[in-house]
């Protein structure tokens, strides 16, 4: 089996050579593509038939310096090579259709195809490696390509830019992992994963920097708040199909390490985990909060993801609790939650993402507020955001229901197990997610009414649908991925089930009957809810087909000449609620009041910038900038200067040797 | 582990219920009537109306598409489903499991998203309002049903509601008060999801100032007539779930616990038209605020319980 | 015994040769084969590990020695075989006198350089190092226009008065071996082996003021600013010879220094001393990095950044000293790859602004592309080498729990990263808005890129496979510090 | 003996913070070679060998002839005959040169106790080294910097007479400073100085920088 896998990677290797031989670009594209989505299928073959007959594979083969590289695939591993196959499949299909715009656009795309493939590859790659320093370069392999990938059109400044913060990001994060992997190796003497794993005994001082560390560096590239800010940043800059990966798979990385921070310190202090609470809830309010305010497609859906990393830091949170609390049955839950939610949020992001592209390919403009009626041009984008929307704002029965309610019920059960004002907590941080669940929905029903429903605000080149073709298969796919999730989570779950049992040690046929089966029974009960629908829509089609239907303008409560502009717009459906977020959200808003008795005129501007990223990273920025500053006149150009400064080192070294 | 209720009366009064919701909004109409000195229609008003309904053509908009065809059947069915998880007095719930009350939230929040889609879906700028508000609202009703939920699910420490309900202790002094001071944010939370007064006004004739009728303005025949009975099922499941919450007989004696029942619905209805006669509709800002104060009673009833046991 | 002839008497004779010789390509292929006999003797004394001189002699070979010839000898041969891709762009009248200087200037520097690393005597150490300036002037003065003028006047300047500083160093420790009693001298082997009768005081103060006088060649802040002017305006090659193996000379004399005082009890001290200019050093390049203009500039910052990192490596010890010691054979990889890949933008694009650096990757692919990649290595990007020398330093920090200098070492390293990156990023990705386009005819494949690319790949078998005719050494050098691994 | 010359070289010093000639610097030079051969000659009187006698007279040959020579040529060459009074004239610099006299005498004084020098030259070999950087810091002319680089040697001298660091070459090492510096900061540099700054010739040059 792993034959298959192993034949995948070659067959990415290949796909990265071809540039060199193919000249035509348009061509070059679909086969790169078609390549990935052939090694992928390999890959997904090999991981889905281990994970369902939990077979683990192990390899070590020996190199000198940096000893025996260590190479496995445990539960985790297999998991997220799963969710990463998948949603690569479904990215290098859409990304032939998407690419064939920019094709026809003489865009060179070669170096964009190469890397793109190579971010594939490396994030493959991270997870199955289990030594240290292989595990690093992979990281900055990954973070490299996936620069390469993001900045496309690096002819215009803004994604330029967008792409700078990516790197920026994901280049401290790997200083934070060097150092965390440094210590790690400092004190076990080994770079290899099983056996920092094997350790135990940390002083409390020595585990508090590498849970800090590794925390920062694997929630960097999470985008816990508050290092999100190079989400909403990136995303925007990419082309779809990346932006798309990023959020569903790249995103994810962090959760990886953050297992595997589960894997080194199974003792670890009950601290961390009510930390990693607040960061996950912090993260899933602001977010949301945050998302609700933004006027651009791709920037709104980066800080959904913010706020879905949240929540699955939420469900990581409780199974480290439960962990310190000796409850396995609170760690399965906690990690269940968390792991289908990572599942989940990687398929409908991918597909909000997918779908925004495809709207972004019809009119060439992501603005919410001149789209709209876009339903009845794009029909399958249409339905495919549609169900992505519910999903995400985990609505039954769709996937992400299934995954917040393992969360809920952990956290419900958490309060149980513990005494004293804990249950408060837990309940507040359920109430919290309840929250988050209340912004999302009015998050998405502004972005999917604004943008597909109503009429079109915005007067476009008249021609027929862009939608790609190659992104029907790809939007149709995930949604049914989305719909069979919800509906039938038993066969998912029994996927995370080797991992769950790594963790908390429950075997997995005990697993079925405590976590899977209760969700398994489930599906009745959204049986009937379609079955109750069904009975109604046929009943009210059959009487609509004796009484009649009539097609007639929109009520105007009486006004006649209603023209498309005055509907309503997405910044008026959320400018409310946004107000009551204040002072946290920064709302910008410009208007020019009225002034004489006659109409003239009028302007009526709001814009929502981030807190975070302007109060605290970019002022970081201009800070250090300020403060180097201070030290510039070194280079003054002028000898004599030169020539006191030695004078004034030799002093002031003298004086450290013989008066300090 | 879900269980679907053998009994079969619990699937008999499902029925009944889909049948006799109309009734209690029926009623409450009655009430207000009485108490503001006029005789008022007859109790079985609504009946006559959804069937008027029925009968007529649906007219939609040019605008529309999908959504504003598939939504009623949807807010309907899932409102009914949502019933299906109540246990209905000493009746067991049709469908039970640990966690159903959040199952329940959802199903209700699931019919909204539609609700407001529809309403965006017909490009009318005083339904996208409508929309706006519903919206806005419902991110500070959701919280007040989880806090009360859960912080019942804490202290029974039963995760259903069939289960929370028979596992209050009635005996302890401190149940009966910590479960009348929920039972008075659900009724603020009832006030603002059945788009009651103070919150909004069912019986309006200016968009401006509503919320859920002017969701529906395009709405017509069919639709109109699903989207109205689901509004009294939603009435309807929220006054069964407090008046089951108030309910110390539970099945230890069926023929008191039918009784209070039904006594406590009738008390509901007499103080929902009560307040619609009394008060005035708030300013849309101040819904907010309403909502938090419920949500405030919720948080202090639960300290209180946690610290005096 | 054929290296002391291979790597003294070849250069010699190649200085007179190409002194004499009218032809630049006759020159060229001279200067070719001093440097291909000059890194065999080098590899042979590498792999033999056997001293060719006579022991107590004034010249001798340490591992030390051998490490640093192999740096010096392997940026020399790099910088000889771009040579004449380099002069036959300049063939403007006025360069002809540094044209005919060239190769005898670039022979007897590395004539010099040889001396000053296989010197064992500080007094004699102290005069090849003049000398090393003296082949470097002409060098240094290629273009002959104003800035160079100014160039050469402010290093001949700074460096010669740094060598006076030099000089009290020396003489300082002379005093501090007359506590050794009669058999004292200046030897490097002698005061090793008196380390404990040496007069701690004396070779305090000759470790302080060998520092100071040293720093203005290795461009240790604040002694710097003339070795950034120099490595910016001195052509491609003769910038690849400074920053890839001058500095790191000057660095072997620092370490000689260093060798003495950790075998007295100012070990402690020279260490913290270390540290300390380091860290500066670090700190005054961020400064410059963090928002530069000219990427020449750029990169000269960037090395004394390096040759930071690494004397606040060496100070720090243990695993952080092997690390320094590959970090300064990984450093001169790196910058021989930047500096020519500089040169030829800056010849191409008629440029040093990085703002004004348009269609770098349409116009020149391959020095474009090499150029990233150079960027990518010299940030410590894995598998370069610079990665695995700074995990080794990081290492040892940690390892001598010295958070406090971890603490700075890594955000000085990240607000660089940062600078850099937003400069090459820019010089990479700054599209080329002129009419011109399609005119340029497309850059074709040089042997410079080959070099490039040939020592960016080097470094990663030789981090990996650890090849014991390296790690040997560098495991004996290790022991002569008292560092055990 | 090697104490009076000492004191003289302290009095050149102060002479040449007064003085703002190019001219007087020169002979400030000359007249520094000579004390610097004495006190060198002086000191190394009781175990006189060939070597100090080769090492003095090169340094008599060096300072007192060719060095100063040349650079009359040169000031004459850039003709800074008729503008030869370096800018910035400032009463402070004799009060700041005394005062390093002071400090250095008393820093050799304390470092009397610590170890066997002598302390009036070793001082005045501190306050020589010191006074020619602060020269270099305080005057704008190349040329001057060239001077206080070679009192700095002059210093350097001084300083391993007051060491009596009797070290086989050591200090005479600094002869070839002197080598160096006749052959490129003023061979070179000044020669080309004339056709590249036509006017302002000699003039610190501050263009490049950051």
């Amino acid at each position: 089996m792993i034959g298959f896998f192993i034949l995948g990677l070659i067959i990415h290797v290949a796909a990265m050579a071809l540039p060199a031989v193919q000249r035509h670009d348009g061509q070059l594209n679909r086969a790169v593509n078609l390549l990935n989505t052939v090694a992928l299928v390999l890959g997904l073959i090999f991981s889905v038939h281990s994970l369902l007959t939990f077979q683990l594979w192990d390899t070590r083969f020996p190199l000198p310096f940096v000893g025996t590289i260590h190479l496995a695939c445990d539960g985790i591993t297999l998991f997220f090579l799963f969710t990463f196959q998948l949603l690569s499949v479904a990215g290098s299909v859409y990304a032939i259709g998407y690419l064939e715009h920019y094709v026809k656009g003489g865009v060179n795309i070669r170096w964009h195809l190469v890397s793109f493939t190579l971010l594939i590859l490396s994030l493959q790659l991270i997870l199955v490696v289990q030594h240290a320093l292989v595990f690093l370069t992979a990281w900055e392999l990954m973070a490299v390509s996936a620069y390469f990938s993001i900045v496309l059109e690096k002819d215009k400044p803004e994604v330029r830019r967008g792409g700078f913060w990516y790197f920026v990001a994901t280049h401290a994060s790997a200083l934070f992992l060097y150092l965390f992997f440094v210590v790690l190796h400092d004190r076990t003497g080994s770079w290899d994963f099983a056996d920092i794993a094997g350790q135990s005994g940390w002083d409390s001082g020595t585990l508090a920097l590498l849970l800090v560390s590794g925390f920062l560096g694997f929630a960097i590239k999470a985008g816990f708040m508050p290092f999100h800010s190079w989400l909403p940043n990136a995303h925007p800059a990419a082309p779809a199909h990346i932006s798309g990966l990023l959020s569903a798979i790249n995103i994810k990385v962090g959760i990886y390490g953050i297992m595997r921070m589960f894997m080194f310190f199974p003792t670890g202090p009950e601290i961390f985990g009510w930390t990693l609470l607040a960061a996950a809830l912090i993260s899933a309010i602001g977010g949301v909060w945050y998302a609700l305010a933004q006027h651009e497609i791709k920037r709104l859906l980066a800080y959904h993801s913010v706020e879905n990393v949240g929540i699955i830091g939420l469900g990581l949170a409780m199974a480290w609790l439960g962990r310190c609390l000796g409850a396995p049955s609170l760690v399965a839950l906690g990690l269940a939650g968390a792991l289908l939610h990572t599942l989940n949020h990687a398929i409908f992001k991918a597909l909000l993402f997918f779908g925004a592209g495809n709207v972004y390919l019809e009119t060439h403009t992501g603005e919410i507020d001149k789209l709209g009626g876009l339903a009845k041009t794009l029909p399958v984008t249409g339905v495919g955001f549609l169900i992505g929307a519910v999903s995400i704002c985990g609505l039954p029965p769709f996937n992400g229901f299934i995954s917040e309610f393992l969360i809920y019920k952990s956290f419900f059960q958490g309060g149980n197990l513990m005494g004293g004002l804990v249950p408060l907590v837990l309940l507040v941080s359920a109430v919290g997610l309840a929250f988050v669940g209340g912004l999302a929905v009015a998050c998405f029903t502004k972005l999917y009414g604004i943008v597909f429903l109503g009429e079109k605000r915005l007067k476009l080149p008249e021609q027929p649908g862009h939608e790609a073709v190659s992104s029907y298969p790809v939007l149709l796919g995930l949604a049914t991925l989305c719909v069979w999730i919800g509906f039938a989570p038993g066969v998912v779950l029994s996927l995370v089930a080797p991992a769950i049992s790594q963790i908390s040690g429950i075997p997995t046929a005990q697993l079925g009957g405590e976590l899977i089966a209760p969700l398994g029974g489930l599906t009745p009960v959204f049986a009937l809810l379609l079955a109750m629908t069904l009975l109604i829509l046929g009943i009210k089609v059959w009487t609509q087909k004796r009484v009649g239907v009539r097609l007639l303008e929109t009520w105007g409560c009486g006004y006649q000449s209603v023209t498309a502009r005055m509907q309503y717009t997405a910044s008026g459906f959320a400018e409310e609620l946004i107000q009551l977020g204040q002072p946290m959200l920064g709302l910008k808003l410009r208007w020019k009041p009225i002034a004489q008795v006659l109409p003239e005129p009028r302007m009526f501007k709001s814009h929502c910038f981030d807190q975070i990223e302007e109060g605290l990273w970019v002022r970081l920025n201009r800070t250090i900038g300020r403060v180097l500053m201070l030290l510039r006149w070194i280079q003054s150009g002028n000898i004599r200067h030169y020539v006191l400064y030695i004078f004034a080192a030799l002093i002031v070294y003298l004086i450290i040797a013989f008066v300090w | 582990m879900v269980t679907f209720s053998s009994n079969p009366v619990s699937w008999l009064l499902f029925l009944t219920v889909l049948g006799g919701a109309p009734l209690l909004s029926g009623i409450v109409n009655k009430f207000k009537a009485r108490m503001a000195g006029r005789f008022g229609a007859s109790v079985l008003q609504p009946y006559f109306d959804l069937v008027k309904l029925a009968r007529k053509e649906s007219v939609y908009s040019r605008s529309s598409g999908f959504i504003t065809r598939l939504a009623p059947s949807l807010v309907w069915s899932t409102t009914a489903l949502a019933l299906l998880l109540l246990p209905v007095g000493p009746f067991f719930a049709a469908i039970s499991f640990d966690g159903d009350f959040i199952l329940l939230a959802y199903l209700l929040g699931l019919g909204r998203f539609l609700q407001i889609l529809a309403a965006l879906d017909v490009a009318s700028s005083f339904e996208g309002m409508g929309a706006s508000r519903e919206a806005r609202f419902a991110v500070f009703a959701e919280p007040i049903f989880f806090f009360t939920f859960g912080s019942m699910a804490l202290v029974t420490g039963r995760f259903s509601l069939q289960s929370i309900v028979s596992g209050i202790a009635w005996d302890k002094p401190l149940f009966p008060i910590f479960m009348i001071v929920s039972s008075i944010s659900i009724f603020f939370l009832m006030i603002t999801e059945c788009s009651r007064m103070p919150v909004d006004d069912p019986n309006t004739h200016l968009e401006l100032t509503m919320i859920h009728e002017v969701m529906i303005l395009d709405a017509s025949g069919f639709d109109l007539m699903l989207y109205q009975h689901a509004a009294s099922l939603k009435l309807l499941l929220y006054a069964f779930l407090i008046s089951s919450l108030l309910n110390p007989f539970g099945r230890l004696n069926p023929v008191a616990g039918v009784t209070l029942f039904a006594g406590v619905l009738v008390v509901l209805a007499a103080c929902l038209a009560a307040i619609e006669i009394l008060m005035a509709r708030f300013r849309l800002v101040l819904v907010p605020q309403f909502l938090l104060y419920a949500t405030v009673i919720g948080v202090l009833n639960i300290l209180i319980f946690t610290f005096s046991r | 015994m054929f290296t002391i002839p291979l790597l003294l008497a070849l250069p010699l004779l190649a200085i007179g040769f190409t002194a004499r010789s009218r032809s630049l390509e006759k020159s060229h292929l001279a200067t070719l084969a001093t440097a291909m006999g000059h890194l065999a003797a080098t590899f042979y004394l590498l792999v033999a590990q056997r001293n060719p001189f006579a022991a107590n002699m004034w010249f001798g070979i340490d591992p030390l020695g051998s490490f640093f010839l192999l740096i010096l000898s392997h940026t020399f041969l790099a910088v000889a075989l771009y040579s004449p891709g380099f002069l036959q762009r300049m063939q403007k009248p006025e360069y002809s006198a540094s044209r005919r200087l060239y190769y005898p200037a670039l022979n007897s520097y590395l004539l010099a350089n040889t001396l000053v690393i296989i010197t064992q005597h500080f007094s004699l150490l102290w005069v090849v190092l003049e000398l090393t300036t003296f082949s470097l002037a002409p060098l240094i003065y290629f273009y002959r226009s104003k800035e160079s003028l100014e160039v050469v006047w402010k290093y001949l300047f700074l460096v010669s008065l740094g060598l006076v500083f030099l000089l009290i160093g020396i003489l300082a420790l002379g005093l501090a071996a007359k506590g050794a009693g009669e058999h004292a001298s200046l030897l490097l082997a002698d005061l090793m082996r008196d380390g404990a009768q040496l007069d701690p005081l004396w070779v305090k103060v000759g470790f302080v003021f060998a520092l100071v006088g040293i720093s203005a060649k290795i461009g240790l802040a604040p002694m710097h600013p003339a070795d950034i002017d120099a490595t910016s305006n001195a052509p491609g090659p003769v910038a690849a010879l400074m920053a890839g193996s001058l500095r790191s000379t000057a660095m072997l004399v620092l370490l000689r220094f260093y060798e003495v005082a950790s075998h007295t009890s100012v070990r402690e001290f020279s260490q913290r001393l270390l540290m300390i200019a380091g860290a500066f050093s670090l700190l005054v390049s961020a400064v410059y990095i963090w928002r530069s203009r000219d990427y020449k500039r750029l990169l000269a910052y960037s090395s004394v950044e390096h040759l930071g990192i690494i004397t606040l490596s060496t100070g720090v010890g243990g695993a952080a000293m092997l690390g320094a010691l590959l970090h300064t054979l990984f450093n001169s990889f790196g910058k021989i790859a930047l500096f020519f890949m500089a040169g030829r933008i800056n010849r191409d694009l008629q440029t040093r602004e990085i703002s004004s650096v348009q269609g770098l990757m349409t116009r020149l692919p391959w020095s474009g592309f090499a150029f990233g990649l150079a960027f990518f290595y010299i940030v410590g990007t894995p598998p370069s080498g610079i990665f695995f020398s700074e995990l080794l330093m990081l290492q040892g920090m940690v390892h001598a729990q010295n958070w406090v200098l971890l603490g700075i070492f890594l955000v000085l390293l990240m607000i660089i990263f940062i600078g850099m990156s937003r400069a090459v990023l820019r010089m990479l990705q700054n599209p080329w808005r002129s009419a011109a386009s399609a005119s340029e005819p497309r850059e074709r494949f040089h042997l410079a890129h080959a070099v490039s690319f040939y020592v960016l790949a080097v470094s990663l078998p030789i981090a990996i496979f650890q090849p014991d005719f390296l790690f040997g050494p560098l495991r004996s050098i290790l022991a002569a510090f008292g560092f055990s691994l | 003996m090697t104490n009076a010359l000492s004191i003289l070289f302290c009095l050149t010093l102060m002479y040449l913070a007064v003085t703002t000639r190019l001219s007087s610097y020169v002979l400030i030079l000359v007249f520094e070679g000579i004390l610097v051969a004495g006190v060198y000659t002086v000191s190394f009187f009781e175990h006189f060998s060939a070597t100090h006698l080769v090492i003095a007279g090169a340094v008599l040959l060096f300072r007192t002839i060719l060095i100063p020579s040349y650079m009359v040529k040169i000031i004459r060459d850039l003709d800074m005959g008729h503008r030869d009074r370096t800018h910035r004239y400032h009463p402070g610099f004799l009060l700041q040169i005394s005062g390093l006299i002071m400090v250095a005498l008393l820093l050799s004084y304390q470092f009397s106790h610590m170890t066997p020098v002598l302390v009036i030259p070793l001082g005045t070999a501190l306050a020589g080294i010191f006074s020619g950087g602060l020269l270099i810091v305080r005057r704008r002319l190349l040329l001057a910097h060239v001077v206080g680089f070679l009192i700095i040697e002059n210093g350097l001298f001084l300083l391993g007479v007051g060491l009596k660091a009797e070290m086989p070459w050591v200090i005479e090492l600094g002869a070839f400073l002197d080598l160096f510096v006749l052959v490129f900061l003023m061979g070179i540099a000044m020669n080309h100085l004339k056709s590249h700054f036509p006017e302002g010739a000699g003039e610190d040059l501050t263009t490049l920088r950051d």
